[in-house]
């Protein structure tokens, strides 16, 4: 029973790492919103979101990381998106995002 | 398992904390009929993406919506029945959208009937591809 | 989380192989709500006894026993409604029975109602001691 | 999801070890019935159940270890049960089946 979502940011020297561990629903992914944008509002950086332990996300959450794109490009960031799960890694397939993110193994 | 169809019910608050345990019953009623874990994960995933709209939007009429799993000897189908009629249309099918072009991508079938029936409907067949 | 009380209802076919089914469910119900995993753990396993006692008795007036959980802001109720007024039987407390001994030791209240009202009820307060 | 029971034999020279994993259950129990009557009528010998895999059990679960314990004394053998998870460990002080039993670490 891991349904809550862990969110652990750590600050690299030119971009900031975010590790994202449980499960990204409709009940969470208010607190990844506000998180994310936080984050970059902060510092600017390119965003690295590992996911490795991450196990389960929706459309809700899919939809936040392209808001989240969308305003690092409003910065000249990048977002990088790294160790999906297969599970997470087929809705990214399916819904056409991967080819909107940089997806690293 | 199940020789003849049967039928399981669930009833949720419109909460977007519950959702999860639509899932958690989804996965468990699949995994019994025998789907193997990516379809178990698929079937959670669709159903998931159901409920969002449903509590997303709410509904003034009735406290809880009602999930039918009926449950075939190779085949899941999940039924929902909207009370209020105004939940059907939330199902329009633009292909734009993400949750319901999960949905589409992930189950065998999946009907929204917004005539006298006002039922959304979707099955996964055992071992059937998807 | 939940300010007001609410209400989960699942209803499941008289089978042994859908006592599962209300484990599942009752863990994401009991998880959402914040329960520490022993005390979830507590709560399918008490939970899992009476199913255990319903399936083995099956009913002849109905399919289906619907399992209501209710969600107060620190503590879960579990409600079965017995239609099937010999169902509620089942439940006569003798100390040497595994089954009743098991769910009276892990949730904090145990009561089954033979008068009018016919039903089985058990709770337990979130942190509360076992 | 190992909700399923797996029940694994293993033939020692003066005992038996049979392995359980997942989850013993109403559903489940009768299959375990069958394969643990039928392991001390072949064998005959003294038999160590390791738990270490199990998840789950419940009153119906722990009916047929008491029923095999009986079983087992029957042909003047014994039954220990090792590795017993906290949360299965819990069930056997709550029924005063630890009294009953030989339980090893
Ligand atoms: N395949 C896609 N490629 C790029 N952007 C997409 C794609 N699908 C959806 N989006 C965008 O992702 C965001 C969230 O999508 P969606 O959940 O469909 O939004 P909504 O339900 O608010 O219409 C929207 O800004 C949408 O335009
Ligand atoms: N604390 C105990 N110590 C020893 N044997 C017990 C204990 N509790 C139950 N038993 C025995 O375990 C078996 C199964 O128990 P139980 O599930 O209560 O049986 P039933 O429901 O058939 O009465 C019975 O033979 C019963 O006598």
């Amino acid at each position: 029973m891991s349904s809550e979502l862990k969110i652990t940011e750590v600050k690299h020297r030119f971009n900031t790492e975010v590790l994202l561990s449980g499960e990204v629903d409709i009940y969470t992914s208010q607190m990844l919103k506000e998180k994310l944008y936080g984050i970059l509002d902060d510092t600017k950086q390119d965003m690295l979101i590992n996911c490795e332990g991450l196990t389960y996300i929706d459309s809700t959450g899919l939809g936040i990381f392209v808001g989240v794109l969308k305003k690092a490009k409003q910065y000249g960031k990048g977002i990088r998106i790294s160790k999906l799960k297969e599970n997470i890694k087929k809705l990214f397939l399916i819904t056409g995002l991967d080819k909107l993110f940089v997806i690293l193994d | 398992m199940a020789k003849k169809v049967e039928k399981i019910e669930l009833a949720l608050p419109f909460k977007a904390e519950y959702v999860s345990v639509a899932r958690l019953t989804a996965s468990g009623i699949a995994a019994r009929m025998g789907f193997d874990i990516e379809s178990v994960e698929d079937i959670k995933v669709a159903l998931s993406e159901v409920c969002n709209k449903l509590v997303s939007a709410g509904s003034k009429s009735s406290d809880r919506y009602v999930i039918d799993f009926i449950i075939h000897s190779s085949k899941i189908e999940i039924l929902i029945n909207f009370e209020d009629r105004r939940l059907a249309g939330l199902f329009g099918t633009n292909g734009d959208e993400l949750g319901i072009s999960i949905i589409e991508a992930l189950m065998d079938t999946f009907k929204v009937s917004t005539d006298d029936s006002n039922t959304l409907s979707m099955s996964k067949e055992i071992k059937g591809k998807i």
